[in-house]
């Protein structure tokens, strides 16, 4: 057939899609499609209701109102199941697997080949496997259990689930979090791949480099409702931008304003088992120190280290020229560090309390009125921070858990801005979060830096690091391998340091 | 709508008061059926044999809140018991007291230890603990019943059977534990990192919060409250087998969870394990009022159980049936 | 030794009584040279006590003494002693009478006697207060299924309208064995009848719990009657607030069932019932009796 | 990876080798203490010893798929009373006068379908209402024992019926009829763990259930299917075992579900579900009984009993974290 793509049925639509949660309108008669052999990118804010929209088309979440038409016919996602069946293969935002399982079984979960009585046909599974884990280009195979993966090949096992079927539309929700730049080559071709058998691609990501290499066309949602759809070649990230948050965004290169304090932190020789060893730097009063590096590069660890939650198996570590000891992580926030983790739902929140009280967590013990927790002094900390960071909650009764990915990590930073620490670490600050919110973070940083603050942010998003930083290292597999000035660092070296290739004339820190 | 009053008011007020309003419902239906039910003796003799289910469960609360589970109180409460009986006779009431509430706090800061500090399963370890424990009693009395030589010479008898101003002495201790750790939970720094520690452990620890210290001292906490319904109880019988407490961590668990604590930790309050441990005081009581056998609240208390639950829940999640496929 | 005889018993520690028993059986078999014993507990569950007389049997013992936790599941195993040629002492409580032919004797109190004779004791008293023609009496019986309690309560049942036609016994509810278990029973009692003349309870420590949540109520003028005469109990007659009960040893008891299984193994004839003796005791003649140590 | 695997074996192994422990344990000592004769390895006594664990144990392995599922079942002793009050009190119901010996198929049945109902009450609530199946099953525990009480009162319901015993009191290549049931379920269940769809399912959705419901796995029809599987080994339970005793009574099989829970929890079945294993599970039982008769054969008073009893098991619970500590990483959490 050779009408144009114009003219193509779309391989699937969704029309005046609404969504209500209890005291949320996440999804406000948003309508959108995806043509067969397209790549179509979803993006919006955080909380924008991306996420809630892919499951609506998964089956996962039933619509309150509006259609779903798969060739040109309305139909039902009642189940995740009857969406696969329907062709709807969903790679999910959360890692969405059973780690006590095999590679297989997770790539095939929910259709295990069975022979005769339900018993389950390992020869079929581990070979069908097997195909698909070659065409990946992964280094382990079917038979490996998902625990003891990496976090970034686990994620490839979840995207090895979009080659199983004869799928007519692949939802990719945010799949490149945690990826190397080699994966995400795979992950590229993967895309182009199913493109080429004409498959429709719904990929959302708040990365703007990946949008314009790889989609066709680009829709943006906003507060749950649709605001339109650009074609990728004939637009800018501005334009994008504009229609995701209605003003335009500063993405230089940041350049100092002000004058460093004395070191805040110093850090000797410090070693931690197999996690990293003899690792040493400092970071001075109102200096931005950005770590970058692969995922497993070991900056977790130090961090980690630093704020108590793990003993250093050698080295020091001194604030303020004195040495301390740091063996938990009230030791730490006792001397003035803070930690804003990079798991924001298991690590940075308590999901069932409401926001809050999560923001006064560490403190709750000062914020006493005699023996009793102090409900105004609570609240004054909540508002400040609130209106500062522009937190998107109908009040500070809403549970944590109810809030979209962006918004809970501004919780989290507030939390620990409260807390006004000397040596702030913030843990991939960005991660998964909408670019009108991670300018915001930027800026905030660089205006805590200005305030005096010493700042540790790791972050494994070079923009990122290189427009927040006033000093970069660089780790290779649980070592420094170089530290550059903002000035003197250039994308090249930096990729190469964190590659693990060091120019035989430098010495490696 | 008319009045104002919309379906989600309704929800959110079965989500929020849904015990109280089964509570409401019930003593209404008992008061119907038997005239005695309300009558103020009942009423008081209902909540004083109440008191010591209730002194425990409050521990429990405490226990349940932060994520874990507690099936030691029954075998440690005979354990108090027995302990404060036998030592009644040998050093006076005045020192048995303090002497059995230590004997009993090591007990439950020995669980503490290992729930909070070496973080062994609760489930595992208080079920360990239930047998040791009965082993422990059984070599402190040398399987016999303990009893108090000259019952009618002793001060002893206050805490069970005394009363102050008309009220029965255990319901005065039970009222003043009560509204005492009522306050702990809701108030103060403490209850909010027990509730943190329960939620998520682990956020708990990142937010520099003593997890494994908050879990040893709820369970120091339910020791204390253990020892104090042992207290009751010797006073209450002046004499008793070693077996007085058996069972009773199950009424107690089944108390706090009726009240809509969640045993995966992390919600639930004083106020309403004190409404589920009257809702199964009540039962009791009037089943048996309206000439059921005992064993017919067995199966009230299952039905009540499970819809308070689901009740509950359901509300929270806006529909009646899970979403489970 | 001479002999090596196996016990499992049915729940020690449970009560002063199976406590003193064991106690008493263990210092018997030390003080005769001539028996050893493997001296087990079922902690009152019959899965595990079908075991122990299976490890018994496997273990060879020459004699199997039990105290059976269900006088009727226990029949079968006591067959495979049987059959293995290890004779089977019953103690305490008997066993169903299925089983009898599998037993070579028992030995323990006669508990219908007990009954009757609780049953006497408690009409004696209505009819010197003068109230045999209207008292309403209620029974706080032992542990269901368990014989002691079944045979206590055929006792009383029967006797006393025999004695006291006029009495009437309004309910019966199992005790257990346990105190609090009585008390609890004993308080519903009260809420449901406003006119408790007496009370027999299948034992003294189920008596006691009962008296305790008379006095709890504050109802006076309760006629207390049991059976096992515990040191309580002993107590509360002496302060007149417990009117009789039935004396008798676990120390003689233990002792009779060890004298039995060495009888049996001595090749003597025994009659298949082997009573002690258990004597009605009242705050009247309580003074003949040393109060019980247990 | 290697070395990842050699733990995991290493931990599977862990409960034999507490078994083997148990076992010389017993041996010396039992030399020394016990005044039996026969040793405590002898053949006929490890016989004992599985014919034993039958009861607990048919019951544990069921408990070990529902825990992998991600469950919990504490009503599998109520449900194992009923079973047998229906199996022994049916087998004199005047329906069946005139079958004889046939009555007995028939009972059994009867018993398991009783077993296989209770547990699709348990399921259906926890699929329907969403609660939590600690608080569901927690709540049947007693109505179900409620309703035992309520069909006879607190009277024991006694049938012997002697070709019945003979049934089970009967040996086959040297085992007891117990040990051929225990050993079956233990085979039945292995399969459908780890060799068919519903199993590898179960696991699957006790690892992680929002993947296995993304997945589009249906997780109410499997757990109800494995809720009704132990209702029907609890079942088979009670009919193995009362068919030797023949009398049941009301508060039989109390404690069996924490007994149950802790041979799984021995066998190194996460409580959290997941992971575990029908075989170590039988380990865990088996070392629980062996304990059970160890004490008994070196001559341990019950306080003994119950002291070390409850100290082991807190004890082979901290070994188990010391192994996983181990494996894992060491973030102070
Ligand atoms: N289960 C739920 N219950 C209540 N509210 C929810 C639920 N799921 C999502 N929401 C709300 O719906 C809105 C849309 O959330 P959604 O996760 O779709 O955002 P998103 O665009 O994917 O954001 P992100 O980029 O952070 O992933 C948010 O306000 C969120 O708080
Ligand atoms: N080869 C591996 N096998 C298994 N797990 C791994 C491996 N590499 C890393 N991990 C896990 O992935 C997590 C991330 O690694 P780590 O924290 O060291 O990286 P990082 O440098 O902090 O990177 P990022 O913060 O971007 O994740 C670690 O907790 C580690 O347990
Ligand atoms: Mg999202
Ligand atoms: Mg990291």
């Amino acid at each position: 057939m050779s009408k144009k793509a114009s003219e193509l049925a779309p391989a699937l639509r969704l029309e005046n899609i609404v969504k209500t949660f209890p005291g949320v309108r996440a999804l406000d008669g948003v309508s959108f499609d995806v043509m067969p052999g397209e790549v179509h990118a979803l993006m919006g804010e955080n909380g924008a209701g991306k996420s809630t929209l892919m499951k609506v088309l998964g089956g996962i979440h039933q619509p309150d109102s509006g259609r779903i038409i798969v060739n040109e016919t309305p139909v039902r996602m009642g189940t995740p199941l009857e969406a696969k069946h329907k062709g709807i293969v969903f790679i999910h935002q959360e890692l969405s697997l059973a780690k006590e399982l095999t590679v297989a079984e997770n790539i095939y979960l929910g259709e295990l080949p069975r022979k005769r009585f339900g018993v389950v046909d390992w020869q079929s599974l581990f070979d069908k496997t097997n195909l698909i884990l070659q065409r990946l280009k992964v280094g382990f195979d079917a038979k490996t259990q998902v625990s003891d993966l990496s976090i970034a090949n686990q994620q490839m096992v979840e995207i090895a689930r979009a080659l199983t079927h004869e799928a007519k539309a692949v939802i990719f929700d945010e799949p490149t979090a945690s990826l190397t730049d080699a994966e995400k080559v795979v992950l590229f071709e993967v895309v182009e791949d199913l493109k080429s058998h004409g498959v429709g691609i719904i990929y959302i990501s708040h990365r703007m480099e990946e949008i314009f290499k790889i989609t066709d066309r680009i829709s943006v949602l906003r507060d749950g409702q649709y605001r339109g759809t650009l074609e990728t070649a004939k637009t800018t990230e501005e334009d994008v931008t504009q229609l995701m948050i209605g003003r335009k965004l500063d993405l230089t290169r940041h350049v100092n304003d002000h004058e460093f304090g004395d070191v805040a932190l110093e850090v000797k020789g410090l070693s931690c088992g197999s996690l990293y060893q003899n690792v040493s730097f400092n970071v001075s009063a109102g200096e931005v120190v950005g770590f970058y590096g692969l995922v497993g590069a070991g900056r977790t660890e130090i961090a980690e280290t630093l704020f108590g939650l793990r003993t250093p198996t050698g080295g020091n570590i001194l604030l303020e020229g004195q040495e301390v000891e740091i063996t938990s992580p009230m030791d730490a926030i006792n001397l003035g560090i803070s930690l804003v983790p990079e798991n924001r739902k298991e690590q940075g929140l308590v999901l069932g309390m409401n926001c809050r009280d999560n923001m006064t967590l560490p403190q709750v013990s000062d914020l006493t009125a005699g023996p009793f927790v102090s409900d105004g002094a609570e609240i004054a900390i909540f508002d400040l921070y609130h209106d500062k960071l522009e937190i998107k909650t109908p009040s500070w009764k809403q549970l944590a858990g109810n809030l979209s990915g962006g918004n809970q990590q501004k919780i989290v930073i507030g939390k620990w801005l409260s807390m006004h620490p000397k040596v702030l670490i913030v843990d991939e600050p960005t991660r998964g979060i909408d670019v009108g919110s991670k300018s915001e973070i930027h800026k905030l940083i660089r205006g805590l830096a200005s305030q005096g603050y010493a700042i540790i942010v790791i972050s494994s998003e070079m923009p990122e690091v290189l427009h927040v930083s006033d000093r970069i290292i660089a780790m290779y597999s649980g070592r420094i391998m170089r530290e550059f000035t903002s000035e003197e660092v250039t994308e090249d070296s930096l990729i190469q340091a964190i590659s693990g290739i060091v120019a035989s004339d430098e010495k490696a820190v | 709508m008319a009045g104002g009053i919309t379906k989600s008011d309704i929800g959110g007020l079965l989500a929020k008061q849904g015990i109280l309003i089964a509570f409401v419902i019930f003593m209404i239906g008992f008061t119907i059926a038997n005239e005695r039910f309300l009558a103020p003796e009942n009423v008081m003799g209902v909540v004083r044999s109440s008191a010591i289910l209730g002194v425990m469960a409050l521990g429990v609360t405490f226990v349940v809140i932060s994520g874990n589970l507690d099936l030691s109180v029954g075998s440690m409460m005979s354990f108090s018991t027995i302990v404060v009986l036998d030592l009644h006779d040998k050093i006076g009431p005045e020192f048995a007291i303090p002497a059995m509430f230590v004997m009993t706090l090591c007990l439950g800061a020995f669980i503490g230890f290992l729930v909070g500090y070496l973080k062994l399963n609760s489930l595992i370890v208080t079920l360990g603990m239930l047998s040791a424990i009965h082993g422990l009693t059984l070599t402190y009395s040398g399987g016999k019943n303990m009893d108090i030589a000259n019952k009618g010479e002793t001060w002893f008898a206050v805490f069970g059977q005394g009363s102050v101003l008309g009220i029965p002495v255990p319901i005065l201790i039970f009222g003043l534990l009560a509204a005492l750790l009522g306050m702990v939970l809701g108030k103060t720094p403490f209850g909010r990192k027990v509730y943190a520690v329960g939620g998520n452990g682990v956020a708990a620890t990142f937010s520099g919060i003593p997890r494994a210290r908050v879990v040893f001292t709820c369970y120091l906490l339910s020791s204390l409250c253990v020892a104090t319904a042992g207290l009751i109880q010797a006073s209450r019988s002046m004499g008793s087998q070693n077996t007085v407490g058996q069972g009773l961590e199950l009424e107690v668990l089944a108390a706090v969870i009726l009240g809509g604590a969640s045993l995966l930790g992390g919600s639930g309050t004083i106020f309403k394990t004190i409404i589920g441990v009257l809702i199964l005081g009540f039962i009791q009581n009037g089943l048996l009022l309206v000439g059921l056998q005992f064993y017919a609240q067995y199966v009230v208390t299952w039905v009540i159980i499970i819809l308070a639950v689901w009740l509950d829940i359901a509300a929270k999640r806006g529909r009646l049936l899970s979403p489970i496929a | 030794a001479e002999y090596r005889i196996g016990i499992t018993q049915n729940n020690v520690g449970v009560d002063s009584y199976q406590t003193t028993y064991d106690k008493s059986f263990k210092e018997a078999v030390e003080a005769n040279d001539a028996v050893e014993a493997v001296v087990l507990d079922a902690g009152g569950d019959v899965a595990r006590q079908i075991a122990q007389i299976e490890d018994l049997i496997q273990q060879q013992v020459q004699a199997i003494i039990i105290w059976p936790t269900n006088g009727e599941a226990v029949i079968p195993a006591v067959r495979k002693a049987h059959n293995a040629g290890i004779p089977v002492i019953v103690t305490n409580s008997n066993i169903a009478e299925a089983g009898f032919d599998f037993v070579k004797s028992f030995s323990g109190p006669d508990n219908i006697t007990q009954g009757s004779r609780s049953a006497e004791i408690m009409c004696d008293k209505f009819k010197e207060m003068g109230i045999e023609t209207t008292a309403q009496v209620v029974q706080i019986s032992g542990q269901p299924g368990y014989t002691t309690a079944i045979e206590r309560q055929k006792g009383f049942d029967d006797r006393l309208p025999e004695v006291c036609p006029d009495v009437t016994i309004v309910e019966t509810q199992p005790g257990d064995w346990n105190r609090e278990k009585s008390q609890k029973v004993m308080e519903a009692f009260l809420v449901k009848y406003d006119k408790i003349d007496g009370v027999y309870a299948g034992d003294d420590n189920m008596g006691v719990g009962a008296l305790n949540a008379a006095k709890a109520a504050g109802r006076e003028g309760i006629i207390f009657v049991g059976a096992t005469n515990f040191a309580v109990g002993y107590e509360a007659m002496e302060k007149g607030e417990y009117w009789g009960s039935i004396y008798q040893s676990p120390v003689d008891d233990a002792k009779a069932a060890l004298k039995t299984a060495i009888d049996v193994l001595d090749g003597k004839e025994l009659p298949f019932l082997n009573y002690f003796d258990t004597p009605k005791i009242t705050q009247d003649n309580m003074s003949d009796f040393t109060k019980p140590v247990f | 990876m290697q070395n990842e695997s050699r733990t995991r074996l290493f931990k599977k192994g862990a409960i034999w080798g507490f078994i083997l422990f148990e076992l010389a344990f017993f041996s010396i000592a039992g030399s020394y203490l016990s005044v039996s004769e026969s040793a405590f390895m002898d053949v006929d006594n490890m016989l004992l010893l599985l014919k034993q664990s039958a009861p607990i144990g048919i019951i544990a392995l069921g408990m070990t798929i529902i825990m992998v599922n991600g469950n919990i079942d504490l009503s599998v002793g109520a449900t194992y009373a009923l079973a047998a009050i229906v199996m022994l009190d049916s087998m004199t119901w005047p329906v069946f006068g005139g079958l004889g010996d046939w009555v007995i198929p028939i009972s059994w049945i009867l018993a398991l379908l009783t077993g296989v109902l209770l547990g699709a009450v348990n399921g259906l609530i926890v699929w329907k209402t969403g609660v939590d199946a600690f608080i569901v099953t927690l709540g049947s525990m007693l109505g179900y024992r409620g309703l035992v009480f309520m069909y006879n009162g607190e009277q024991p319901t006694s049938q012997l019926n002697w070709t019945l015993v003979d049934f089970a009191e009967a040996q086959f290549l040297g085992l007891h009829t117990a040990t051929w049931f225990l050993l079956a379920v233990v085979a039945g269940l292995w399969f459908l763990m780890n060799r068919t769809v519903h199993g590898r399912n179960a696991y699957a959705i006790g690892d992680n259930r929002e993947a296995a419901v993304n997945a589009g796995i249906r997780v109410g029809p499997h757990m109800m299917i494995n809720f009704m599987l132990i209702g029907f080994l609890a079942a088979l339970s009670a009919a193995v075992f009362y068919s030797e005793s023949g009398s049941v009574n009301p508060n039989d099989g109390e404690l069996f579900e924490l007994w149950a829970i802790t041979a799984v929890v021995l066998g190194g079945t996460k409580l959290t579900g997941g992971s575990g294993s029908i075989i170590s599970t039988l380990g865990g039982v088996i070392a629980i009984q062996l304990l059970r008769k160890g004490l008994g054969y070196i001559g341990a008073g019950t306080e003994t009993v119950n002291l070390v009893i409850g100290l082991i098991l807190i004890a082979v619970l901290f070994l188990d974290r010391q192994l996983n500590i181990k494996a894992k990483g060491e973030l102070k959490v």
